[in-house]
């Protein structure tokens, strides 16, 4: 009997037993969650992002699968950075023994207000912290500006990396910019250890019977099935620009797609709307999947399939 | 499992008392008892309904807000829609069912009562409120061919107090093989200790506040502080609203 | 018997038959296939984008169909200008007795260049001139920088201007912006009379057997089921920001999608993908199902869709 | 009809003459004779190449160039990429049919003689060539049970001249119902000129230069210039290769 290929993966510092990552904001707003996920076999989870104050999201529908993907407009529902350390720190008490790291996700209005969140959310010692820049769902104040722009991208990063006290960052891009491979660079240089690829795109799902957006908030963020072309080629084209690890997400329902995200460049693969798909266990799944793939083609290990493709 | 919302016509509303309507809908809807549809109105918002009746789609609504009052206010030949069926319901083992509701936890139970005795199984109903203006379904109860009892916190009728008390009565006086219950939080917790107690199967439909209804936003996750028996992490949306929990084998 | 209801539309100046538009690049490279489209019940019909010179494009393969949508890197295949304005003189003498209106469009690589290949094609005498400022297979020279930034295609957008002699424009802007609302208002601002949102939007599909990108050019642009949401968002957020008419362009297959566009607020619908997931004849498939739709809502007029949703 | 391209095996390769390899692959393509798939190989190119057999695929490859040359280089055990089967093939009617094949043309048809020869319809096949060595596919044809007659322009087997003066002589001698064709340009409008003297059916495979194979890129239009019996902006990828002509009901 062949031996089970070898999916451990670095991602900078942190060892993760296999490539899978649960995304920001899927099934991870509370600990008993975040273990859940754990147990069913990732390699690390991300909790939902947390800003400055508690924000109950938007009224529903929040949510609706269409054909081919999901739509949603939460809000960035979250109960504010003070209350999530207390969730983190009971979250890491479940998931050390399990050895799957924590990675936090913050969110805030200002470069400067990133650095607030970042140095109160510090105090939970998570083992990553993600910086999302890049959500779709809240306007103005929070989210675009700075995903869309490298020099806001970059201050946004420097403000996290001073508070932050040595833990890793991992930024978070948007897909709706013209030059991601640039905007990567740009946070970079201006110190993220990691980039996460990519957050939801926008996206509008009318129903023309009602002659109504079916999103309370009208739009919403695209993800699941229809986005994985897009972030592959968003994944590949920033692993042209930059040298530091990705966490590839978009779209990854099975071992096969998180196989083509590793051939673009990632280092790592998030998960998010698979749970859907495949229900709560769709880690479990997509692993076994994965192994079965590198077997079948002869690799030992998952490392031979990164950035083949490029 | 439907992600996707679907329009549906209202083809008949009455109103069961004064702040409760039955609401029939086109078509059937392919489901199990205790399974749920999220609700859309364009406009006004999108709440989780029980399915009370399976064929066609019917909704219990009780009126207790901005948008159970607009359900109401639906006419005949108006459009809803209509997301699911979402989740996992009841699913009917042995020959005796005692069936337990609060409020619009009659609902499901109704379309699980209609299923068992489709199958010929005995099924006895504890229905309990406040008072008996919230005693929800019983005639459809009783038409059905199930035995219905009742419990009032102020005595207006049947049993003078809680409906854990009837129940407690009836599982020392009968070997159910099931009991299944849909009803408030409270509710609920006291019947998971009774079962647990006699050892009894119980299929418990838990609330909780639902966003998405498709397993990813959190929102409806059931803790286990509120019972131990639950595994880690449940969400009442996805892999509830009915938990089953197994005595014997 | 109800009547039929009505289903032209005015564009600007232009009054089609109905909001059907044929896109660019799809079945427009000679006056034959403009004639076929027309004759399968178009309202209009778009030639394929023209440069300053023939363009042979990309290697093959060039397309492939993934499971939610199409991608391509046809690489802008083009006999230039010169050339192309015979075919549309052509195609004018076709189409002038269906009453088929006929939209020519171009590309180039500097606000200059646009400005000469948009004098040249107007001797053809087009009934609107597209603009594509937003075709992604081709990179630095041509595309992208002119529809990533609004001032580059206000550029673009005088240059055409003034050398278009008073035909209708309609800018063609792409999706992978973070602000595609104001970049229209920067082109109409500029003189643009129509906009045509959307081009593609950027994507890779890696085939990980051979753990290659099946395109040749590696990349290329989505479009079909999977762009739909995506356009329908951007067509929404165009409606809000100006008043000029919108040609709805991504992942229409059916008369209740052209519905959903036209709910979002475009005047008329572009019409490409389908015709590979429908066949050649898609446009009148899609003209009778929107017809049906308007029929059983009741609407006695497409003009009564127009705008709902917003 | 398939868009995306899927890994096949070689599970067979052999030369049937020094330029020319029949290339066997794992499992069967549901398809019609005279359809075609599109042959990628990461890194090299993709082409359109005709099935020449169905059970399991098989292509017939003519080493002209680089794509075809790489093609050849397989070995069994190597995979490459399909996408198809792609347009409309042919479709037999009638009890007697007539092949003529010119280079590769043979390829499509010998799918087809396979077809009609396991419903017992008569098959005369005549092919042309410049010479002897081109002549392809002829044992297969023979082994079918065909009647093959043959052409070349040097002399060297069969018929000294073209294939269009053989095909004129077995028209007039026998009463064909369908002739049907695959080879270049030249050949077909030829043939097309001879049936419609002689108001055969005809159904005739024709090239162009194919880039999406999916009738979008307009690059395989086969205009009315070039015959214009063809309806206006027929695509080869998506309408044919194949166009029907018929002239008797
Ligand atoms: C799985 C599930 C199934 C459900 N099935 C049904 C059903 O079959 N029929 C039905 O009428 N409702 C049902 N509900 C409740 C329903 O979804 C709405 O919450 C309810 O209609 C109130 O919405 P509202 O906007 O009208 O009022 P809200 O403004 O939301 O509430 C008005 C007031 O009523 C209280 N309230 C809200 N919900 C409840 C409740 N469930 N019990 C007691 N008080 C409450 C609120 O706290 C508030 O004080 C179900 C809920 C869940 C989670
Ligand atoms: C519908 C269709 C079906 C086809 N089926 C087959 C098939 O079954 N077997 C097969 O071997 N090929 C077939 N071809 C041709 C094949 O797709 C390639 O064109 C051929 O293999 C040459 O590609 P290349 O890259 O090797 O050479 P290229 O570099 O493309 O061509 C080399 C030289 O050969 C000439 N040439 C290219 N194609 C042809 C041709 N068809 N006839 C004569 N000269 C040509 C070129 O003009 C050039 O001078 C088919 C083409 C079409 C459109
Ligand atoms: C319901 C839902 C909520 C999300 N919330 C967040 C969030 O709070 N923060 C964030 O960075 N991304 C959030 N995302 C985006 C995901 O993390 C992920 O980037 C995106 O969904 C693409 O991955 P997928 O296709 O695997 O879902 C959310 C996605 C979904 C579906
Ligand atoms: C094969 C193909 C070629 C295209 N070529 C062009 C082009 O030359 N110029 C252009 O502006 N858009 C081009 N497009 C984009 C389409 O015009 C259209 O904007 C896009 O495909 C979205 O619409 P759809 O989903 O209906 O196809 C092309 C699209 C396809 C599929
Ligand atoms: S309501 Fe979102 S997870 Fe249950
Ligand atoms: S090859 Fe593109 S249309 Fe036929």
């Amino acid at each position: 009997m062949k031996h089970d290929p070898d999916i451990s993966v670095k991602l900078g510092r942190l060892s993760l037993k296999n490539p899978l990552v649960l995304a920001s904001g899927v099934m991870g707003t509370s600990p008993e969650l975040l273990h859940r996920v754990a147990l069913s076999g990732a390699g690390a989870v991300t909790a939902k992002s947390c800003g400055p104050t508690l924000r109950t999201g938007h009224p529903n529908p929040v949510m609706v699968a269409w054909e081919h993907g999901l739509l949603n407009a939460i809000g960035l529902t979250n109960p504010g950075v003070d209350d999530e350390v207390k969730l983190l720190m009971d979250a890491k008490q479940r998931l050390n023994p399990l050895n799957v790291p924590l990675i936090a996700s913050i969110f805030a209005g200002s470069a400067e207000e990133f650095g607030e969140v970042a140095s109160i959310v510090a105090e939970a010692e998570p083992d990553l912290v993600e910086v999302n820049i890049s959500c779709p769902n809240v306007h103005d104040d929070f989210g675009l500006p700075f995903a869309a722009d490298a020099k806001s991208a970059a201050a946004v990063t420097r403000a996290v990396k001073q508070k932050i006290g040595g833990i890793p960052i991992a930024v978070k891009l948007a897909p709706n910019v013209p030059d991601i491979g640039r905007i990567a660079k740009s946070v970079v240089d201006a110190g993220s250890d990691v980039i996460t690829a990519i957050n939801t795109m926008p996206g509008m799902v009318i129903d023309v019977d009602a002659a109504q957006p079916v999103l309370h908030n009208r739009s919403g963020g695209l993800s699941g099935p229809a986005l994985k072309p897009i972030a592959v080629r968003c994944v590949a084209e920033i692993a042209q620009f930059v040298d530091v690890p990705i966490i590839g997400t978009g779209g990854v329902l099975t071992g096969r797609d998180a196989a083509e995200m590793m051939m673009a460049g990632a280092t790592a693969v998030g998960v998010g709307s698979a749970l859907w798909y495949r229900g709560p266990d769709a880690i479990k799944l997509i692993k076994a999947e994965l192994q079965d793939f590198l077997r079948e083609n002869g690799y030992k290990s998952v490392c031979e399939i990164f950035r083949k493709a490029l | 499992m439907g992600g996707k919302f679907e329009a549906r016509k209202v083809t008949a509303i009455s109103k069961i008392n004064p702040v409760t309507s039955w609401i029939r809908f086109d078509g059937d809807i392919y489901a199990q008892p205790g399974q749920f549809v999220m609700v859309w109105l364009p406009k006004i918002g999108e709440k989780p309904f029980s399915i009370a009746e399976l064929n066609p789609l019917g909704l219990l609504v009780v009126d207790v807000g901005p948008f159970s009052h607009a359900l109401q206010a639906l006419q005949v030949g108006d459009s809803l829609w209509v997301k699911g069926p979402l989740g996992q319901g009841f699913s009917i083992t042995g020959e005796r069912l005692l069936l337990v509701g609060g409020g619009y936890g009659s609902a499901p139970l109704l379309a699980l009562a209609k299923k068992a005795r489709a199958q010929n199984i005995t099924v006895d109903v504890c229905l309990g409120a406040r008072s008996e203006a919230g005693l929800l379904l019983s005639d459809a109860f009783l038409e059905l061919g199930c035995q219905v009892s009742y419990a009032t916190e102020d005595g207006s009728l049947g049993w003078h107090g809680l409906v854990t008390d009837i129940v407690e009565q009836k599982i020392q006086a009968i070997a159910y093989d099931l009991l299944c219950a849909c009803g408030p939080t409270g509710l609920l917790s006291a019947l998971s200790n009774i079962c647990k107690t006699h050892r009894l199967d119980n299929q418990l439909s838990w609330e909780a506040h639902m966003r998405c209804g498709m397993g990813l936003c959190g929102s409806c996750l059931v803790s286990q502080n509120i019972d131990e028996l639950l595994p880690v992490g449940w969400l009442a949306c996805y892999d509830g609203p009915v938990f089953y929990q197994k005595f014997r084998d």
